[in-house]
């Protein structure tokens, strides 16, 4: 398979004006989404040294096993220091306090390499300075132990946000390269362990070897940066990460996010060219894997084709999401909502994302007027709004699945597109749905 | 000569004792040596039932086998009834009995009782469990039915139905039938009779009372219905209420055979939790998986049916023990696409399982063996029962609230779907090895990684003829969580076998994936 | 601080969420960060709602921070009394606003509402889940309570209560109030209103129309009673129904209250089928397993005496998360002569549990993690609730079919009685090792085998500052079953010490044995 | 533990009347017991490499799996060659059909060592010659796999009968002993593993090395036999055996079954004596065990004195279990049945037995008639009689228990009272069963 191809897009294009400057509808209400702490959940999976102690409120440790509890097989690798009464009435110190825990925690548990102290909401009201704190415990348990810190509190992030700030806090720890180090690849954000696997063989078989993935699997495998560091995203929510990144001296290689062929396509063509790779070798190398994935993609395609989807904002993936569902699966977009949109980050994107009503930000109780209004026939929403829209009729997909679950790469685009057919398809399987919803509690 | 290592069906006069056992006022005089009173442990400790069944068992033994076997079956028909003073009795061989050709029908006709005989000629090499229930229930019926009781005229009247099938030993029988009552009584529709279960010989006189015949498992029942149907014109309902949507539709056939019309509430979604339960976000996930039916006739197509259009699962292998209902089962495998399995070899259903690699077997406590060893979820669905099939607690499968019931049976193997999503996201996370099962699940790991079965196993490992894997391949397989491994494994090396490929590499795996999308 | 892994009740404003969802008409607006919406899924997702709370949150950020979260709260109770029209609403702080003093009271009284408004003061660094469930119902039924409304006299009409307790996300909340309006209906008795599951602020207002109370579960509605019993005379009963005795003394206590007497069908052992199951051979294994029970008061309280006197364990431990319900329990421990464990700290729990080496634990979803850890069997008896608490299946723990179920839910978990003698006898089997786990459970082995956890562990193993096993005492007790080798070690080291023995030998673990022997 | 005790039993013996010619009440009737088959469901967890194929109709593999099916983990290592109509039409030659079924067992089944072919009822009826048929099969898998054959079938054989034959088609394999072997200790029957490795530590330190048991844990590990065996029966039930092995020389010691304090350390002098070992050094061995069995056994005497109890005939285990309950427990014997009464080998329990009511065989009608008319405290029956008899109120123990369970050896006795005493304590612990049996179904 050596034949060379351009690197036109050979999907279904859907051709459309796209605008980085186009209007967003800004919304201020009640937001229905998670804090950052929610990130936890599948950081403390992909680091798997690494503990997360939070400290803050019954209701933060409640969150944590609301959200992710049932899914969560062995012992949860975070916990939660939780503020009490003693500690707000000053009758406690709160650093001695947060010490004693952190020995207990530490001397129970013998594997932990990385430990990031969490702030929430009440530690931000109160003004707990996590920063000291883990400085201080640093270096109490140098060289066994690393003490991070980084806020997941909801008054300040939302949802994947808070990957964004742990992986914020986590840059100053990364080993400086050397001046005359050669060009790495930087692979920025969370992704399944398998697809990085195969990303690391594309890029092997295009003769790009430089290439880390952060974050790693391991605490104390931090890869190199400076300035000949090439940072790629694999996930959109990372304002922060790349800031800290690009004042290392990294620098920041414009891609869209690697999902879908296309935007898999573009993201490998991208980094391939920031690392100076030879662009014929990198099509022998993708070619296979991108043809067997048009097929399987085209297979799902129609049963999304001329489909109405609506997404809520939630995890930053929604634009990525969309622009694969309206360019490679003809879907037809309601609505496309952010909690937040980073312009610069997100330009390949919206380059390519159709016209389309974006918004960012929430006032949930409109947006669901407007979901209601619309009738979708897919809803993409966080796990609270799911079943009530399902109870009147309307498909809906969970936002957290596709932060979850490996969609990105060639190999998993079709795995992405069944993840939207899903519900739909399940519809039309079922005997039911037909009837208006009927309370059955 | 067939191997068994374990039989889906007892021999056919158990399926005697059940319809004895069941009934009042009946006793049963079976031919047959010592070792023949085991059955009583079925009725007394699988079912935990508070008597000893109606059964007086002769136990000659090889000293008797010269000559006086007739006498001793004599002297016990007399000694039974006397001491038990039957409305009517039954009177059998077991399959030694039959080997020595002693004529049970004769000698105890011979005995000139003042109640009625019923002589029961069930061959013990040729007929099964279920087909001995339905030939005494049936013989019993045709005895003892009065052909000059009908009912009134409509008018005026409720309408009327006999409930035929329910039995000792049966799978779920006892809920079963408080839960169609309940449904038929919100119906507005008298019983006339339930039988066997609970009937004596009386009741049975005046079956022909009824309008028509409910008929919830045909195995038992069908025989005796049918002739009902000719006999006395009742006509009878050929819908088993399975599932949600089966439910439904016996109910609008029994209002049909009944002049009536089903209520709003049973005919709304909300009858049961099924439609609600399966169409909420939280079950998605059930979407496609892969399922493989085993059991009895009617509880394999009722589960099909559900599988299909109440839990969104793809079935992927379909078959039945009972030869009786091979036919209705053939027409279900054509409509999916797949060949059926009739057959009551357990050796031949574990090699169909293991070939087919499913996500869920939906089949009987046999067949939760095979699963085990397969490390595969599965769900108890039919007979043969086994003592947990006997719940202190409500667990019908019939009706609406069996309809509930097996909704959270089907589900409760299974990994929830969002485990699913972490297991496949974080494959190397040392937590998350093939040990980990279904969080809900208490203390377990999946038969996989026990040492290996010393099962008599079915033979070669499905790669062992076939194209080989290389060393990448089979890691790159390992990063699957075990819960689909099994499938990918399968799918792979069909695409390789198609294409001619001897050595799966790791493009071959995601070729094949490719070309299995969905 | 408390390090917490899993924590037992939700902030209290989940409880004060608890009852606003479970009642009809009522809005609840919450001074709340975005993260706290979490809550939603709660009731949409584990307890598959299909609407979502009547919950708004004001969800303010670090930049409202300045001063306008006032204006923001009152903004939101305008647009929710606007946008939702409840017959009442309740105001209140979660922790992140209990820090910022907003008032949340004062604030919506200075909107002047044309509907009640019941502020909560819910202090969530102090107070937990039940408490603040708890709180919030005696807060609107003393707000709402007309008490100008008294029953009419006995004479001529039924007798007639409130059932007071049940609430969203309860543990079987759903069944409990099903069987037990079942239970009252054959008793003659009316119910006026259940509260707060599906009652309207309106109905509340009449809630002096009983003539006595009926409490199930007392974390919840205990205050709201209490103040009924002293302003309205209503008596309430002090009896929950959960297990076959405790409904038959609960309802010769209603029967009390109501001036009736108790029908004779339910004051026989034939009303659930716990005491046959219990009585019968097949259980006979149960004698004497030793139990270890944690949960709520309620929960366990009930799970003590139904473990005692109905399924024949010996309970070795006791303990609850509700130091509202700390006195009772102690009684109980005091009975049985053992220290109760009154904690909510998981850890503290999970040391108990392996200290104590019980056969099986009743517990909450949290015990089962820490069984599973431990090879152990474990039922969950208790909240907090997991979407597996909330089966499709009419799943009741109180009232007779609540008896029933439990029987199911304690024996699950347990190797079956025959299954424990074949593996004790033939500890060499192969197949017998310890993988071997209850054939009647799926897939599993136990996690004894699996790779050492990695969780957060309690430190020493038994041994560790205890005496030693030489080898060969070590090989013996190998040959013991895994589901008693727990309890051998423990009597055997227990043993050791008390008899200053350093090194444990075969005849030490003999010596012990004998010495427990029971 | 030096000191030397005389062999005075020391429990609270009950001095009775004992003869060894006393009356037995022989009953004909219907007979509630098990076949001989059923022995399989313990031989073949006992002998690990052997497998059983019985011979047989559906019933027998019903049986098989009814009676054992509710104690299987694992795959059984038993299995049934069901008869059907064309092997007795004679349409197909029986002699091939088992060719044909053995070899596919076999084949799939490479672990066994030894099969067992198993007469039933059918077989036996129909004259099938399975000793032909087995040294034809054995023939063929030499070496592999040795072939034997015995009936286990109903018309001759009761329950433990199965056992009784099944070792008795062994004993011809046995290697012979050299003439001038030492002395060697053979206990017969089968037991616990663990029972096992007591008694061989026992014996080890009185200085008896030669022991072996039989059946052995593996099929190839047959014990050496001849004129120098010395036979001890661990079970009562082996009146083929003993003859069998009388037949190879050896010589049976009289003696009691080893179950409760006074039964196994008369059972151990025996075996002692036998061997010619030094009584002191014995009593020295055994004296620790024998001690703290005795403090186990009179923790739970206090629950079983004066009850009265009635053994139904089932295992032929119930004249030394009743000899243990009456001399050591203080329990009142109403009636004693047995399935087969052998005078010979039970003459040392008989000599034991206080006087009781003995039967031989069964009417079950009228024995349940004498049971109901009793009343006893506890009645020890089959399966299938026990749950109607807990129904009136009767509590019962399953006979076959005390096949299943490690009861022999002092260290067993305390287990052995309390397989006793739990279904009365279990009737204490209950609040319920004061109630005349209501149907529940």
């Amino acid at each position: 398979m050596t034949q060379a191809r351009s690197a036109s897009f050979v999907g279904n294009p859907v051709v459309v004006p796209t605008a980085s400057d186009r209007p967003v509808l800004k919304e201020r209400g009640q937001r229905e989404v998670f804090c950052g702490l929610t990130g936890i959940v599948w950081l403390h999976r992909k680091i798997q040294d690494a503990f997360f102690l939070i400290i803050g409120s019954r209701t933060c440790a409640h969150l944590m096993q609301s959200a992710a509890g049932v899914m969560i097989f062995a012992e949860p690798r975070f916990g939660t220091a939780i503020i009490d009464e003693r500690d707000l009435a000053g009758l406690a110190d709160a650093n001695e306090e947060l010490d004693r825990v952190v020995e207990r925690l530490l001397s129970r548990r013998r594997d932990i390499k990385m430990l990031f102290l969490v702030g929430s909401c009440p530690s931000e009201v109160i003004k707990l300075d996590l920063s000291r704190a883990a400085e201080r415990l640093s270096r109490e348990y140098a060289p066994d132990v690393r003490v991070l810190n980084y806020s997941g509190s909801g008054i300040e992030t939302t949802f994947t946000e808070g990957e964004d700030a742990c992986l914020e806090a986590l840059v100053p720890d990364l080993p400086a390269a050397a001046d005359d180090a050669p060009a790495n690849l930087l692979v920025v954000g969370t992704l399944a362990d398998i697809v990085e696997d195969q990303f690391r063989r594309l890029f092997a078989a295009a003769g790009i070897d430089q290439v880390d993935f952060f974050p790693p699997r391991r605490a104390r495998e931090l890869p190199e940066i400076g300035n000949h560091t090439r940072v790629i995203l694999a996930q959109p929510f990372l304002t922060a990460t790349v800031r800290a990144l690009e004042s290392r001296g990294a620098s920041l290689v414009p891609a869209p996010i690697p999902l879908g062929i296309e935007g898999t396509d573009a993201w490998l063509r991208a980094a391939a060219g920031a690392m100076g790779a030879d662009l014929n070798q990198l099509e022998a190398a993708i070619a296979p894997a991108r043809k067997r994935s048009e097929a399987a993609v085209a297979r799902i395609r129609p049963e999304l084709e001329g489909k109405r989807v609506f997404f809520m904002p939630d995890s930053q993936l929604e634009i990525p999401l969309a622009r694969f569902l309206a360019r490679e699966m003809g879907v037809h977009l309601i609505e496309v909502g952010t909690p937040y949109l980073n312009r610069r980050l997100m330009a390949e994107e919206l380059a390519l994302l159709p016209d389309v009503q974006l918004s960012e930000g929430q006032d949930v109780e409109r947006q669901l007027d407007r979901v209601e209004a619309a009738n979708p026939d897919l809803t993409i929403c966080g796990m609270g709004l799911a079943n009530p829209l399902e109870a009147r009729g309307m498909p809906t997909k969970w936002s957290i699945e596709f932060v979850f679950t490996p969609i990105q790469g060639f190999d998993q685009a079709g795995d992405l597109a069944a993840l939207f057919a899903r519900p739909l398809g399940r519809r039309g399987r079922l005997a039911f749905g037909g009837e208006e919803a009927v309370a059955c509690n | 000569m067939q191997l068994t290592v374990w039989t889906y069906e007892a021999p056919p006069h158990v399926g005697a004792m059940r319809v004895a056992t069941a009934m009042k006022g009946v006793h049963y005089v079976l031919h047959a040596p010592q070792g023949d009173t085991y059955a009583d442990l079925l009725f007394t400790m699988i079912a935990r039932q508070k008597t000893r069944p109606p059964v007086t068992y002769t136990t000659f033994q090889a000293r008797d086998l010269g000559g006086d076997t007739a006498d001793l079956f004599q002297q016990a028909v007399s000694d039974a009834y006397e001491r038990f003073a039957p409305e009517a009795m039954l009177v059998g061989a077991s399959c030694t009995a039959e080997l020595i050709q002693d004529d049970p029908g004769g000698l105890a006709e011979g005995l000139a009782l003042p109640v009625p005989v019923v002589p029961l000629e069930l061959p013990a090499y040729q007929k099964k469990e279920n087909w001995g229930a339905g030939e005494t229930f049936y013989q019993i019926v045709r005895r003892l039915a009065d052909r000059d009781i009908r009912p009134s005229p409509r008018e005026g009247r409720a309408p009327r139905c006999n409930i035929l099938g329910p039995c000792a030993m049966g799978f779920r029988h006892r809920d079963d039938v408080t839960e169609i009552t309940r449904l038929l009584g919100l119906m507005g529709i008298e019983i006339n009779l339930v039988a066997p279960e609970g009937a004596s010989p009386r009741d049975i006189v005046s079956i022909g009372n009824a309008d028509f015949n409910v008929v919830l498992y045909p195995e038992i029942a069908q025989s005796a219905a049918k002739w009902l149907e000719r006999e006395f014109n009742q006509p009878m309902t050929t819908t088993v209420p399975i599932g949600h949507g089966a439910t439904t539709d016996f109910l609008e056939e029994v209002a049909g055979l009944a002049k009536t019309v089903v209520p709003l509430s049973l005919r709304s979604e909300a009858a049961s939790r099924m439609p609600w339960y399966s169409t909420s976000v939280d079950s998605h996930y059930l979407t496609g998986k892969r399922v493989f039916i085993f059991g009895d006739g009617t509880h394999v197509l009722a589960a099909e049916r559900i599988a299909r259009e109440e839990m969104g699962f793809d079935v992927v292998g379909i078959g039945t023990y009972s030869r009786e209902l091979a036919k209705p089962i053939r027409k279900a495998a054509a409509a999916l696409g797949i060949e059926p399995l009739i057959s009551d070899d357990y050796l031949e259903v574990e090699a169909a399982i293991q070939e087919c690699q499913p996500e869920l077997v939906l089949g009987t406590q046999m067949e939760r063996h095979i699963a085990k060893r397969l490390g595969i979820g599965c769900a108890v669905i039919s007979a043969p029962v086994h003592v947990q099939d006997f719940p202190a607690r409500y667990s019908p499968v019939m009706g609406f609230e069996g309809a509930n019931v097996l909704f959270d049976t089907l589900v409760h193997p299974l990994v929830m779907g969002l485990e699913e999503h972490l297991l496949g996201m974080f494959r190397e996370d040392f937590e998350f090895n093939d040990t980990a099962q279904p969080s809900h699940l208490a203390a377990h790991s999946p038969a996989a990684h026990m040492p290996e079965p010393s099962a008599i196993s079915v033979g070669a490992p499905s790669n062992d003829d076939g194209p080989a894997w290389d060393n990448d391949a089979e890691k790159e397989l390992k990063k699957i969580p075990f819960f689909v491994r099994g499938k990918a494994r399968r799918n792979t090396e069909m695409f390789a076998v198609e294409h001619a490929i001897t050595t799966i590499t790791v493009e071959t795996l995601y070729d094949a994936k490719a070309h299995y999308s969905r």
